[in-house]
């Protein structure tokens, strides 16, 4: 009976998704204030749900195991989606799909989830795929607009392209090890060429999912084309758990190869915090800048993953979950903008704090916490990440983080400059609010100006890493 | 603390005290009020000084057969280190003293007389706050204890004189005179500076009279390692002391640094009289006076060289007061002339037995100087605020419009020429006989030069007085009671200062010697000033062509003399032209274009060519995309083999 | 009116908020004094310690020496100064001064802490602040200014924080402490890299040479109560850290390698004060005059000779409150003129005496005359300067020296153009004098002046131990390969 | 009868692999592009087969997964269809390089 309830998240999302079927038949959703409502409610007690305690362990002989801190990482991620619903409240009133909004990113969850527990790798092929198809679909999402449709387009084929390469890999992998259960492959994990060719190919696999130069270059058309909502689904939600499953699969199944992958994971960092800064610098496009933006932060979250070790576990994780709020928050904003103008230009936020203090402020905190600036919690995120990133002595690393800190910074003070100096071209009105986006905001405002305040946070993140 | 150390205290603080009240108070006082408070001040001080001076001369300050210092007050103001730390305090020894007299008298005149002479002035109360300001550093100057506190007032002295030389801060050249000033003193300073930080470095100490003491004393380690190392020929000591009195020149204008003077007489008359010609520009003779054991002992060398620049300046200035029209400059240049004499005179100075008159001489003729030519800068005041012009052409014949500024004049003029009985007779005399002791050179440029002196004086005179009178003048004597008394009494300074036995009281050893006074040497230098007062009578007594068919006979020489030697101009294109063209300009165009141009603003170019350069990366095509990936996945594959291999 | 009533509510908080920080620290600096007179020789008083990411050894400890107290006391001063002197701000009042405020506690927090990642924290808390206040209530280029200011600085901050990691490993990843961290014997290779980083990256907060840029253009920019931050504390930051993180904790690299900025300061005194002689407006004047004055700030610290730090904080201090004074002037002139112009001002002692006054007074103060701030701790500096031997520290201090003609020639023509002088132009007639609140300010900022050029002794008094320790851990130093 | 050599059906799958990566880069039309990445998907499964029957024959894992992946696929290429559909009901285009409206 333990053991079903080790499945604790998957069952109520599973619940929640046959729920929707049931609605969908019973057309439950025209009644559209009720339906978000309810929705919006039940995340709501799915995330509180999982704070319960709950026991830990593996099932199905390893293929499915939980430890405290894959809880802890699920737990991140429904707070996610929950603040995503929220968001997005406006935006779901007027489209009529909005239940299979939901039902899609439900199974897309399921998919993160199945994949943040798995032992095994057919496991975590499974949760990869289970978790990829769904936001492919939902990018889709605005069936008659061209842009939309050729988001999904690109994200389907260059995942599908991806996975080919990755399965290859795992293929491989296979043919190395004999036995792909982690703990398998662990034991029986020794440097020769098959193993390495089988572990770049599975490197590369999730390289594209967290959108790492130079496998990046979907993001940002599949995020400027995607509904915001989808948008910020993609950035914050699966590029989140992917890289948290990383750091499982760097650390564990491949810890083997790390002298190997270090030098790897700091080029490649050093070229997404490079690329994605540079990038930024010319967008317009509010989507596209944070697509960009969001390329140049896993950058640097790989000089914490080069770290390799509990540090940068923790200072990763800490990060995320930072990057999620501060995200959220900033799309959010966004989102507000994009629904009274229908602008999703940077120019139009031109003189926000002279027409919308409210917003203004949210997006500043937000953005002050994607450039690392105190005392908002990405300061400490950003910081730790380094911190953590010193400690297999990659100096190189340290210098180019360092100047991508300064590229980084003139990218988001762009737009505060927008927002707090320069005069409106165009006044904006003042953006209507709804109380599910207020509340959304104000909690990863309060969360990004608290965070780093609370050290008990940081300390159980350590704690749990540790285990 | 005996009454005497009190008093000295109250001499210093008491200026301090009128400074800051006028100040403080300069809205609310009447401007008489202010007037009167000052000049109070000023006389309390006055007679403290005697006070203070009679104790010391007849009292406290001889200690068997030899006077020595007496240091009244003394205090540690900044530690630097364990040894090295600025002391303020109040010494008292012969030259401070006589110094005191000297400031506190003139100072106090001025005061009185500028109660008329400045009457109606905006900014009144500031005058005497500047006035009261100058005089507490002046005093803090001489009563120093410390080489550093000397540099303190010296600095202060240099600020006020720059407060009071833009007195009339509305007036452009007036503006230019003071930054003028100002900034060749500094400059001048700079030196002194340098000169300390030797001098302290080499004698571990910044006490005057320790370092004496350390620099003195044959075989102290301190003057062995000094006089260990040498640089052009002279040892480290020597450039030191030559540093120090690169700051003296700077302030008693010798030459070159003497530019700024001629132009200070912007400020206001007494202003140049109190400033200008009796107090500050002798400050630099004071401080080589001050160190005159270390410079006669250790350094005989830059003592030559101090003696040398002096009998030149002294005759540079002579020649070219006798061309100039303005009569203010004509009293400037003499100044610089006079100041001159002093400086030679401690330089053709030694310190064995017999040679030390110079110094006595020196600081003797300072204390006469003072009185006429503070006399000299007042009278001229009296006549500018009767005619309102300091030109020559607007002058003549004015001995009937102003009877008492005529006769005190002339007392004045026949004491500078060295005209017996007169003090500046005595002075002057003790000068050249101690130059004819010791270097012969010097002592005929002195000669030739009293003989100057007697000249342009005394054209100045026939032209100011005699001459052919100026009509359509309200020429009346405007000035009253205060303007008056103070001429007068400063008269008595210049007619009988000379009869005081120097010698007995000032000394570089402190013991007292006899200054030598033999008719039979006076002769020459009395009839030099004979043949230069007639001379001057020859030409400018009644208005004749005489003057200018000797001009044109002089022709290129004459008019290099009038352009002061064009050395301004030499300066002006130094500063102009290479200061601020060939570094200044440079420095600012180097600071925006290269460092800020290209370092800083060339960055960010660099940065958006990078960002243009990847942009077809981003091409929007699946399938360069999935190139891209794998290229990735190639360079992944290098990577790890390198790795592995 | 109700608006009115508001803004003069938040100011009013405003004044109270400085006027209070500058009574405690007054009482701290009691408070310290009689514990050092009860013979306390710890180096840090008034310790405590909370904490905040242990697993990183992050607390926030903080604790005050002599050095730190006079800076916090500058502080106070200056940013009292600031508050008094912004009042007539009327534009977003509350945002103002609320960034102001930010400011000084980012500078306190700086100050009083010893734990390295904290003093980081605040460091980097005070960069945006000013941004901010330059992009919204500045003049001028005021976007480009307040953009390369912050990305300067925010460079410097970088490369400061790697050199702190550096530290923090170097303690094998036990603490950020500087106290332990002092008793650590870093390998002298890993301290070369480390004391580069750090006192290059400090020293752009303190607009050393090359890396001043940001200051002109930020300075001209900025309103004024910013610029007096700026130029009184900010840069004041990053010459302390220059003193107590890099040089302090990294005395051998120190011993090695300070000849390097030895340079660099010598460069920026004289070629700043050149560079200042060009400048025909004010605040430019200033602000390169400030790039010319913190240059001795830098060379008092690399000269590493007890007397010639002790010079390096005075001049810090001194620096602080005169520079700020200056800025005020600058700036009430400018509120009323509306020009900076020198050559186009002109006559100003004569309309406005007060603040013609205040002019002259900072100026002579900056040219080094006895009696103000700016002579005591320049003659300190140059004195310490002169213990080092050797013909290529002799030949920097005597050009450091040499430029306090510079300085002269500078000052007087301002003043000569912009205060003396007749009034040019008619407008300038009907210019009112100081209001009452920026006739307070400039008192405080004189009174300050005045205290530590009339009693040098007292600031050198407290002091003193703090250099000594310092001194010591220089020449105590144990190279270790 | 002795078997073919395993190194063989590698260099099969191997070949196959590239053909499928060569597919998707050469060809236009997005169906085409699909069917690639199914050859790539399949280069796959036949290594998981062979390494399964040669290397490790006690077990069957490679076998199971060679199903999924083939369920997986399936999916992966209805959704890819039902998208390319779309495009070209709306927009009536199968042509890769008309789905390029967002660049840089």
């Amino acid at each position: 009976m333990d053991n079903v309830l080790l499945f604790r998240f998957e069952i109520i999302i599973a619940a929640l998704i046959l729920m929707l079927l049931v609605m969908s038949l019973r057309d439950f959703n025209t009644k559209v204030t009720a339906f978000l409502g309810t929705m919006n409610v039940l995340l709501l007690v799915n995330f509180l749900i999982g704070w319960l305690p709950m026991y830990t362990g593996s099932y199905f002989s390893g293929f499915f195991r939980t430890t405290d801190l894959i809880v802890f990482e699920k737990n991140i991620l429904n707070l996610g989606i929950l603040l995503i619903s929220l968001t997005s409240y406006q935006w779901l009133k007027k489209s009529e799909h909005r239940l299979e909004f939901y039902f899609l990113m439900l199974s897309s969850i399921m998919g993160v989830f199945v994949m943040l527990s798995s032992g095994h790798i057919l496991m975590l092929y499974l949760g990869v795929e289970m978790s990829t198809i769904p936001i492919a679909a939902m990018s889709n999402f605005n069936l008659d607009e061209k842009r939309s449709s050729e988001a999904g387009l690109k994200l389907i084929l260059s995942s599908a392209f991806s996975t080919g390469i990755m399965l290859f890999g795992i293929s491989l992998l296979y043919g190395a090890v004999g036995n792909l259960s982690f703990d398998s492959v662990i034991a029986n994990l020794h440097p020769d060429m098959l193993t390495l060719f089988a572990f770049t190919f599975i490197l590369a696999g999730f390289a594209f999912k967290m959108s790492i130069v130079p496998f990046h270059l979907w993001t940002a058309d599949v995020y400027e084309g995607s509904p915001i909502a989808v948008t910020n689904f993609l950035s914050v939600i699966s590029k989140g758990s992917v890289v948290f499953v990383f750091l499982t699969i760097l650390y564990q199944l491949f810890g083997g190869l790390k002298d190997e992958w270090l030098y790897a994971i700091s080029i490649l960092s050093i070229l997404s915090m490079t690329v994605g800064n540079l990038f930024a610098l010319r967008q317009q496009n509010a989507k596209r800048f944070l697509a960009f933006s969001s390329i140049a932060q896993v950058g640097f979250v790989l000089v914490g993953v080069a770290g390799a070790s509990v540090m940068g576990s923790t200072s990763v994780v800490y990060f995320i979950l930072i990057y999620l709020l501060s995200n959220i928050a900033a799309f959010g904003v966004i989102g507000a903008m994009a629904d009274s103008t229908g602008s999703e230009s940077l120019q139009s936020f031109k003189g926000l704090y002279k027409s919308n203090p409210f917003y203004a402020l949210f997006m500043v905190v937000a953005l002050f916490s994607l450039a690392g600036v105190p005392p908002v919690a990405g300061f400490f995120g950003k910081l730790f990440l380094l911190t953590a990133g010193m400690n297999s002595k990659l100096y190189v690393l340290l210098g180019f983080a360092g100047v991508n800190l300064v590229l980084s910074l003139y990218n988001y003070l762009r737009v505060v400059k927008y927002m707090f100096i320069d005069e409106a071209v165009t006044t904006v009105p003042p953006l209507q609010r709804n109380r599910q986006l207020t509340i959304a905001l104000v909690t990863c405002t309060i969360g990004l100006l608290i965070i780093g305040f609370i050290p008990a946070i940081y300390q159980y993140i350590d704690q749990i890493c540790r285990m | 603390m005996n009454s005497y150390e009190l008093s000295s205290l109250l001499i210093v603080a008491l200026p301090l005290m009128s400074f800051a009240f006028l100040v403080l108070l300069s809205k609310q006082l009447k401007p008489r009020v202010a007037g009167i408070i000052g000049t109070l001040t000023l006389a309390t001080t006055a007679i403290l000084t005697f006070y203070v001076a009679a104790g010391y001369f007849f009292g406290f300050g001889m200690e068997n057969g030899a006077y020595v210092h007496h240091i009244a007050l003394q205090f540690q103001w900044l530690k630097f280190s364990d040894n090295l730390s600025i002391d303020l305090g109040i010494v008292l020894d012969p030259i401070s003293v006589a110094l005191l007299i000297v400031i506190t008298v003139v100072s106090t005149m001025v005061h009185l007389y500028s109660l008329n002479y400045m009457h109606g002035e905006e900014y009144f109360a500031r005058y005497y706050a500047y006035l009261s300001l100058f005089t507490f550093s002046m005093l803090g100057l001489v009563m120093a204890v410390n080489i550093f506190q000397m540099y303190i007032f010296w600095e202060l002295v240099g600020v006020s004189s720059f407060l009071l030389i833009g007195f009339y801060f509305t007036k452009p050249s007036a503006i230019a005179a003071a930054k003028k000033a100002f900034i060749v003193t500094r400059f001048a300073d700079l030196g002194f500076l340098i000169g300390i930080l030797i001098l302290s470095h080499g004698a571990k100490t910044l006490d005057f009279f320790v370092m004496i003491q350390r620099l003195t004393q044959a075989g102290s380690p301190y003057l062995a390692h000094f006089t260990a190392t040498s640089f052009l020929g002279l040892s480290t000591l020597s450039w030191a002391l030559l540093l120090v009195f690169a700051g003296g020149a700077g302030k008693s204008a010798m030459f070159p640094l003497h530019i700024w003077l001629p132009d200070a007489m912007e400020g206001p008359t007494p202003v140049s009289a109190l400033i200008h010609a009796a107090t500050m520009v002798v400050a630099g003779v004071y401080l080589v006076a001050r160190l005159f054991p270390i410079f006669a002992i250790s350094a005989p060398d830059a003592l030559l060289i101090i003696a040398y620049i002096g009998a030149f300046t002294a005759l540079f200035a002579a020649v070219i007061a006798c061309t100039q029209t303005d009569i203010k400059r004509v009293l400037a240049y003499s100044t610089i002339s006079q100041i001159a004499y002093m400086m030679f005179a401690l330089g053709v100075s030694g310190w064995g037995e017999g040679q030390t008159e110079g110094f006595t001489a020196s600081i003797f003729h300072l204390f006469t100087h003072a009185f006429f030519k503070a006399l000299l800068f007042l009278g001229a005041g009296a006549i500018i605020h009767a005619i309102n012009s300091n030109e020559m052409k607007d002058m003549g014949g004015l001995r009937k419009a102003l009877p008492i500024t005529h006769i005190t004049f002339l007392v004045a003029c026949l004491s500078i020429s060295g005209i017996p009985p007169f003090s500046g007779f005595f002075s002057k005399e003790a000068i050249l006989s101690a130059a004819s002791h010791s270097n012969m050179l010097v002592y005929y440029v002195g000669l030739f030069t009293s003989g100057l002196t007697a000249f342009y004086m005394f054209r100045l005179y026939f032209r100011i007085f005699w001459y052919k009178p100026v009509q359509d003048h309200h020429n009346h004597e405007k000035h009253t009671w205060a303007m008056n008394s103070a001429l007068l009494v400063l008269v008595l300074g210049a007619a009988f200062a000379g009869l005081i036995p120097f010698g007995s009281f000032v000394s570089a050893t402190g013991s007292p010697i006899i200054l030598p006074f033999n008719p039979s040497f006076s002769v020459v230098p009395v009839s030099f000033g004979l043949i230069g007062i007639f001379l001057a009578y020859f030409f400018f007594s009644k208005e004749s062509d005489r003057a200018d068919k000797t001009v044109a006979y002089f022709g290129g020489f004459y008019r290099a003399a009038y352009h002061k030697f064009y050395i301004d101009e030499i300066y002006l294109f130094i500063t102009k032209k290479v200061i601020f063209n060939l570094i200044g300009r440079p420095a600012a165009w180097f600071d925006r274009t290269v460092v800020n141009g290209i370092l800083i603003n060339g960055t960010a170019v660099v940065t958006e060519a990078g960002s243009e350069a990847i942009k077809p990366m981003q091409s929007g095509k699946v399938q360069s995309y999935a190139m891209f990936f794998l290229g990735g996945v190639l360079l992944l594959v290098a990577l790890l083999f390198i790795q592995f291999m | 009116m109700i608006v009115a009533k508001k803004e003069l509510l938040i100011k009013s908080i405003a004044l109270a908020g400085s006027s209070l920080q500058l009574v405690i620290s007054v009482i701290i600096t009691v408070l310290y004094v009689q514990l050092r007179q009860t013979g306390t020789t710890d180096q840090f008083l008034f310790q405590s310690s909370y904490v905040w990411f242990a697993p990183l050894k992050i607390y926030f400890s903080s604790g005050i020496d002599g050095i730190s107290l006079a800076m916090i006391l500058m502080t106070a001063l200056v940013v009292l100064a600031g508050v008094l002197v912004s009042w007539k701000i009327n534009k977003q009042v509350k945002e103002f001064f609320f960034l102001l405020i930010v400011l000084s506690l980012s500078a306190y927090g700086f100050f009083i802490t010893t734990n390295l990642f904290v003093m980081f924290f605040f460091l980097e808390l005070a960069v945006i602040p000013k941004f901010l206040l330059i992009g919204m209530w500045g003049s001028g280029r005021k976007e480009y200014s307040s953009m390369k200011l912050a990305l300067m600085l925010m460079a410097g901050s970088a490369l400061v924080f790697l050199g702190m990691i550096g530290l923090f490993y170097a303690s094998g990843m036990q603490s950020w402490d500087i106290q332990d961290i002092a008793k650590l014997n870093i390998p002298i290779a890993t301290q070369r890299v480390l004391y580069l980083l750090l006192f290059t990256g400090f020293g752009v907060f303190t607009a050393m040479f090359p890396f001043h840029t940001w200051a002109p253009d930020g300075h001209s920019s900025a309103p004024t109560a910013a610029s007096m931050f700026l130029a009184g504390i900010s840069m004041k930051l990053g010459a302390y850290g220059c003193l107590r993180v890099a040089t302090y904790l990294l005395p051998g690299a120190a011993q090695e390698l300070s000849w390097i900025f030895i340079i660099l300061a010598s460069i920026a005194i004289i070629y700043g004060a050149f560079a200042t002689m060009m400048q025909k407006d004010l605040k430019y004047m200033n602000a390169y005059s400030s790039v010319s004055h913190v240059g001795f700030i830098i060379l008092g610290i690399a000269m590493l000779t007890k007397v010639a730090i002790t010079g390096a904080v005075m001049q810090m201090v001194s620096h602080g409150i005169m520079t700020a004074l200056f800025f005020a002037a600058i700036g009430m002139i400018y509120d009323r003129a509306h020009t900076r112009q020198a050559n186009e001002l002109g006559g100003m002692l004569k309309q406005i005496p007060f603040i013609g006054t205040a002019f002259i007074i900072s100026g002579l103060t900056s040219l080094g005359l006895p009696g103000f701030s700016g002579f005591v701790s320049e003659m300190t500096v140059f004195v310490g300067s002169w213990e080092r031997a050797g013909i290529f520290y002799r030949g920097a201090t005597i050009l450091a020296a040499a430029s306090i003609v510079v300085t002269a020639v500078y000052i007087l023509r301002a003043i000569g153009f912009a205060i003396w002088g007749n009034i040019t132009n008619k407008e300038f007639l009907k210019l009112k004098d100081a209001t009452w609140s920026e006739r307070t300010a400039t008192v405080l900022l004189v009174v300050g002046i005045l205290i530590i050029g009339l009693a040098p002794f007292l600031f050198v008094h407290l002091i003193n131990l703090d250099t000594t320790t310092i001194y010591q851990k220089l020449i105590s130093n144990v190279l270790v390969h | 009868m002795e078997q073919v050599p395993l190194s063989h059906i590698l260099i099969l799958s191997s070949a196959l692999f590239f053909l499928g990566i060569y597919g998707f880069f050469s060809r236009r039309n997005m169906i085409t592009m699909l069917m690639s990445i199914e050859l790539i998907l399949n280069s796959a499964n036949i290594n998981f087969i062979a390494f399964n029957k040669y290397l490790f024959p006690h077990q069957l894992e490679g076998v199971f997964f060679t199903m999924f992946i083939i369920v997986v696929a399936a999916a992966e290429v209805s959704l890819s269809i039902a998208i390319i559909i779309n495009l070209y009901r709306r927009f009536n285009t199968i042509d890769i390089e008309d789905t390029t409206t967002m660049k840089y």
